[in-house]
């Protein structure tokens, strides 16, 4: 029984880091339609610069913290206007293969700069946050990725719903052509959404750096974890982000230790496989509206 | 009722890709408060003319090589979408381009967006005014409503955002006659409760003719008449090949068309 | 090269049992989203007859053309066609059956050339098997320089000789509708189901138009079933008209009964054209 | 003897049969038996050892690469999967070639149909999805195909791997780069003119309508699901085929080469060489094989020169980061492909010297 809770509470914390991971994902999904293969290395960029900065320059934890913010919203930014931009209104594979593209380079030039050792953050978070309930035992960081979590969950969700940019940029990736027609500054609100989504991943990362260490191949494939965790939820669902983010993390966490651990990694892939078949669009994505 | 000039075309040609050249020097005027029509058959550059107007010719690769368009006395031409719209023109496109999944009121918000952080309560309040039926269905996903509806709520959306020209791309496309009669009434009361300066391009001449001031006729690229509503009503010309009545007044049957032409046909 | 004599022998050598349409539908209803798009409907078309459905938008009309035409699939009611049930099928069977349709918003392929937009509608009529397509064999050849020589009669047929390498996509729109019938007509449908094919048209667009459909239904029998807005085209052409309005069948029977019905007039016609 | 036709100054067929042919000119066909008569009589003599490796490999990731141009250029359906195919025939050709003792000439295409097999439960989502939802199902199937090579001990070895006996057909050794180079590119020519076929007929016809849009393919009477599977059946035994010629020619095989990364370098080959061409694909996987070789030869130079001086692991990851480069930048500048850059040389080269 206590085994089946350490791993139910693994699964949830595991789960909410996912969720977080992906949220910066269906950002950018939402409002330009474009899957982000990028997305991990952009997480490893994001923890990478706070490492640079709070462990190596030595500044203190907020600034380092600002900085960073600063640096991945920018780079958000930068990416969308030098290599998003030439492509709008190009197929789907050419964007998806132009992300590959990007991650294979963010990668290796990650890997050329900080090498493939896994880092470690100097220890920061506050003790006051770590949960001991009974035998079970729930870190700091897991509590603060959770806060983090649900925090960006009310954000984005209130941002999109009720919000005015939050609908513009909704209705750019409904129908491009009519929102410029009606003034939505089109080109603003790719580069605010990838902007934004830099900065969501950068959070991530550094929250999973300070859980794993800082490793560009680790941050990479959990980026690629991210896709069964949005497909799950359903591509543009923030909610479902969460939730698929959690099931996947459910899954990994009992499939560990209930079966084997080597099965634990491609159980994710398999599940969403079969949810597909039956939920063709997700748990909550929406429903391709077709009309002939 | 000469007004002041709102719009100018002055000899304009557009060419799309460097290659395609879809406009041939054209030139139109419309003065502030009218309705001004373009008519003529498809392919002629209508909306090509449209889009030149409201800047969305440069996403698709459309560009004014020569003439320019100056509105309220200033070029805009070439000028980017976001620019023009925030100017007060405001296209609504052909083919009833709506948000298929946000909802009605979403949709209509949208159209804020040449004036973000304003309040709309009172627009969106005028909109429903307009179209009741859109109150309605203020809540449903945009991608189910009917045709009629969609119609009603892409021109309220642009409605929305203040225009101060509105060009209205064949608001008539596919829809019923009674629909058609409504939607050209509530053209006409926007026009003269709001003062709002309109251009429509259609393919029913005969409702485009009967609410507008001006009239221009164009043909491959080209402005090929031009007259007040009244006039171009009683041409001879237009009666034949855009608004189907014969010479003698009374409507053409199309029965007497396939018998000519097929028996031409024949032979 | 031999001139066209207004005769596709597409159409002329079919015996009349191979294009015998008759189309059955019984207590149809249709419901998406909460709403009733269509019910209880009845409405049959026989061999040779030119039936037009009309009515406000969002009465239901597409709707029953994508019943008819596998796209929606009925919760009630029945569809048979020439004696058997096809309710339910596919589209893909269904156009196998016999049943070709435009569509609303023009559904064309733009990348590809007239040509090879009305070659693929012949593909129902190919009979060799991947196998043979792999290889190329002598069969599949003669088979296609056969259905290009079909396609000719039809691009003759409609006028579209200069189109014949066109890209869809630069055609004008009217001309697209053009080539969207002559896609139907290469599938050699028993029965065509046109979706507003005179929607944004000119008129003179419309009259070559009202001629090919005219030439089609007198000449050689093509059974069709037409959803339109232009009443003067429809009280003109069609010997039956149906109205729609809220997904029910509010009239139907001939162009002179259905004008003067007070009901269709007040949920469709309006009393004048005139705007007040 | 009729004219012969080299410049096509418009559209003069007579026959409707002209419009069938592949090349439009006599010329065409002229340059098309020039350049298989060089392939096959001239370049496997007078090429080192090494080129002829690049080449033969180059000849493999083509065969597969137009398969999966078929399913992504032709079809629509993207695919992140293919590489794990092109692992299924490895392997399945090294199992039947140790396990059963199956000839080579019989392997190989058995090998294309398993892989043809798996690549078609694989396509099974396509039932219902579409986009990018379809591309992710694909990748899940990489994933899960990676884990089986893996795991399953008993059949594949496990990291281990298998050790393929060399090539032989007819008594004849297929052991060397040349005798081996004809019969990849034999293979080569016949699967490209398969595809071409293909292509041309009603069944291409149908993928592409499928591609542009499924709702008026249904329309005209193609059933788009069975198509959908067909499109993955074929291009995974191109995959599975290609696979099972690689094994034969590695003579070893272990599941690290059919990662994800190989399915992305599939991708990006049709990409770079042109989306829906054929002859883009070979183009493509000449550019990616070349890249992969000149950025390894670098790499290794760099590395030799520097491994005194401790520099020699940091390099490495350069490589990653220009192959990276080299796929941004190809999509940015020219999104249609080196097929599209070939045509537009041929077409200079053809009006030259009035070419206005």
């Amino acid at each position: 029984m206590e085994f089946f809770l350490q791993l139910l509470v693994n699964g949830l914390s595991l789960g909410f880091l996912y969720a977080l991971s992906a949220l910066g994902f269906v950002m950018i999904f939402k409002s330009s339609s474009v899957l982000n293969f990028a997305h991990g290395e952009l997480m490893a960029i994001g923890a990478f610069i706070f490492l640079a900065l709070s462990a190596w320059a030595g500044l203190p934890i907020l600034l380092a913290f600002v900085f960073t913010m600063i640096g991945s919203f920018t780079l958000g930014f930068i990416l969308e206007k030098f290599f998003l931009r030439p492509l709008i209104g190009e197929a789907l594979i050419q964007v998806i293969m132009l992300t590959l593209g990007l991650a294979l380079m963010f990668r290796g030039l990650l890997l050329f700069i900080f090498g493939g050792d896994i880092h470690d953050y100097p220890d920061f978070l506050p003790e006051a946050l770590t949960i001991q309930w009974g035998a079970i035992n729930i870190p700091s960081v897991y509590v603060a990725a959770f806060i983090i979590g649900i925090l960006f969950l009310i954000l984005f969700g209130l941002f999109f719903k009720y919000s005015s940019q939050g609908i513009y940029m909704r209705s750019v990736a409904d129908n491009q052509p009519a929102a410029l027609s009606l003034g939505v500054h089109v080109r603003r609100v790719f580069a605010l959404s990838w902007a934004i989504a830099g900065l969501v991943c950068a959070i991530s990362g550094i929250v999973l750096g300070i859980i794993n260490g800082i490793n560009v191949h680790e941050l990479s494939s959990i980026g690629l974890k991210v896709f069964p965790v949005v497909i799950l939820g359903g591509l543009d669902s923030i909610g479902g982000a969460i939730l698929g983010g959690i099931i996947i993390g459910l899954l990994e966490s009992f499939t560990g230790g209930y079966i084997s651990t080597s099965l634990r990694e491609i159980i994710p892939y398999i599940v969403l496989i079969f949810i597909l078949m039956v939920k063709p669009y997700g748990l909550f994505g929406l429903v391709e509206i077709e009309r002939v | 009722m000469e007004g002041n000039v709102r719009l100018l075309i002055n000899n304009i040609s557009v060419v799309y890709s460097d290659v395609i050249q879809v406009l041939k020097g054209v030139s139109l005027t419309i003065r502030e408060g009218q309705i001004v029509s373009l008519l003529g058959s498809n392919g002629a550059g209508k909306t090509t003319t449209l889009k030149a107007i409201s800047g969305l010719l440069k996403p698709e690769n459309g560009r004014v090589t020569e003439g320019s368009i100056e509105y309220d006395g200033k070029a805009v031409q070439n000028s980017s979408p976001e620019e023009i719209t925030r100017k007060g023109i405001i296209q609504v496109l052909e083919g009833r381009q709506e948000f298929k999944y946000l909802t009605v009121e979403e949709n209509l918000r949208v159209g804020t967006a040449t004036r973000w952080g304003k309040p709309y309560q009172k627009d969106l309040d005028l909109v429903y005014h307009y179209f009741p039926a859109l109150l309605a269905r203020k809540r449903a996903m945009a991608g189910y409503c009917s045709g009629g509806e969609l119609q009603m709520l892409v021109i309220g959306r642009a409605l929305m955002a203040h225009p101060m020209l509105l060009l209205l791309d064949e608001p008539s496309l596919g829809l019923a006659p009674l629909l058609v009669k409504e939607i050209f009434q509530i053209i006409k009361r926007i026009n003269e409760e709001q003062a709002a300066t309109l251009m429509v391009v259609e393919q029913n001449a005969n409702m485009a003719l009967q609410i507008a001031h001006y009239g221009y006729v164009m043909e491959n690229g080209k402005i090929v008449m031009e007259n007040s509503a009244q006039e171009l009503r009683e041409n001879p010309d237009v009666k034949e090949f855009y608004l189907g009545t014969a010479a003698s007044g009374t409507l053409k049957s199309y029965k007497d068309v396939k018998a000519y032409k097929r028996r031409k046909r024949w032979l | 090269m031999k001139a066209f004599r207004g005769n596709p022998s597409i159409f002329s050598s079919a015996r009349p049992e191979e294009r015998r349409a008759g189309l059955e539908v019984k207590d149809l209803t249709l419901k998406f989203g909460g709403i009733t798009a269509l019910s209880k409907i009845d409405i049959a078309v026989s061999t040779g007859e030119l039936v037009a459905v009309i009515g406000p938008n969002g009465a239901g009309k597409t709707s029953l053309l994508n019943c008819i035409t596998g796209y929606y699939k009925p919760q009630e009611g029945q569809i048979f066609f020439n004696g058997d049930e096809v309710t339910g099928l596919s589209t893909h069977h269904l156009t196998r059956k016999g049943i070709g349709r435009t569509y609303q918003n023009i559904e064309l392929f733009p990348g590809m050339t007239v040509l090879s937009n009305m070659l693929l509608a012949r593909h129902v009529h190919c009979r060799y098997n991947v196998g043979k397509a792999a290889l190329f064999m002598k069969s599949v050849q003669d088979e296609e320089v056969r259905h290009r020589r079909i396609l000719e009669e039809l691009i003759d047929f409609l006028e579209m000789q200069s189109l014949r390498n066109q890209l869809v996509g630069s055609l004008p729109y009217g001309m697209r509708k053009r080539v969207e019938l002559g896609r139907a007509l290469a599938l050699e449908p028993k029965l065509l189901v046109l979706d507003e094919p005179f929607a944004g048209m000119t008129l003179e667009e419309k009259e070559d138009m009202v001629r090919f459909l005219m030439e089609l239904n007198e000449a050689w029998n093509q059974t069709m079933i037409l959803v339109e807005h232009d009443m003067s085209i429809v009280m003109s052409i069609s010997k039956r008209v149906a109205v729609f309005d809220f997904g029910v069948k509010i009239a139907e029977g001939s162009p002179d009964f259905v004008q003067n019905h007070p009901q269709v007039i007040k949920a469709y016609l309006g009393d004048t054209s005139k705007i007040e | 003897m009729r004219k012969l036709q080299f410049h096509p100054c418009g559209n003069f067929n007579v026959s409707y049969k002209e419009e069938l042919a592949i090349f439009d000119t006599d010329f065409g066909r002229l340059w098309m038996w020039i350049g298989m008569l060089l392939l096959f009589a001239v370049v496997p003599f007078i090429s080192s050892a090494y080129f002829l490796y690049i080449l033969n490999t180059i000849g493999i990731y083509a065969i597969a690469a137009v398969g999966l141009n078929l399913l992504i250029g032709f079809t629509g359906q993207i695919s992140l999967g293919h590489g794990a195919f092109f692992g299924v025939g490895a392997y399945a050709g090294a199992i039947l070639a140790t396990r059963l003792g199956f000839p080579f000439w019989l392997s190989v295409p058995l090998a294309g149909v398993v892989a043809s097999g798996v690549g078609m439960i694989f396509g099974l989502p396509s039932a219902r999805l579409k986009h990018l939802y379809l591309c992710i199902a694909t990748l899940a199937g990489q994933f899960i195909v990676d884990y089986v090579l893996v795991q399953w001990e008993s059949l594949t070895g496990g990291a281990m791997g298998i050790v393929v006996p060399s090539a032989s057909l007819f008594g004849l050794d297929l052991g060397s780069d040349r005798s081996f180079f004809y019969v990849v590119f034999i293979c080569f020519v016949l699967m490209t003119w398969i595809a071409v076929n293909l292509i041309r007929t009603r069944i291409g016809r149908a993928f592409i309508a499928i591609r542009d849009n499924d709702r008026a393919a249904e329309g005209m009477g193609i059933p788009v699901f069975p198509y959908k599977l067909l499109s993955f059946a074929v291009s995974s035994f191109y995959a599975g085929f290609a696979g099972a010629l690689y094994a034969y020619y590695m003579m070893s095989i272990t599941p690290e080469p059919f990662n994800l990364g190989l399915s992305i370098e599939y991708v990006a080959m049709i990409i770079i060489g042109g989306l829906g061409s054929i002859p883009g694909a070979v183009f493509g996987s000449v550019f990616i094989v070349s890249l992969n070789e000149v950025l390894s030869m670098i790499t290794e130079y760099l590395m030799n020169i520097g491994a005194s001086t401790g520099v020699a692991l940091t390099i490495a990851p350069l490589r990653e980061f220009i192959y990276g480069l080299a796929i941004v930048l190809f999509i940015i500048f020219e999104p249609k492909g080196l097929a599209e850059v070939w045509r537009i040389v041929r077409s200079s080269f053809r009006l030259w010297p009035f070419s206005y």
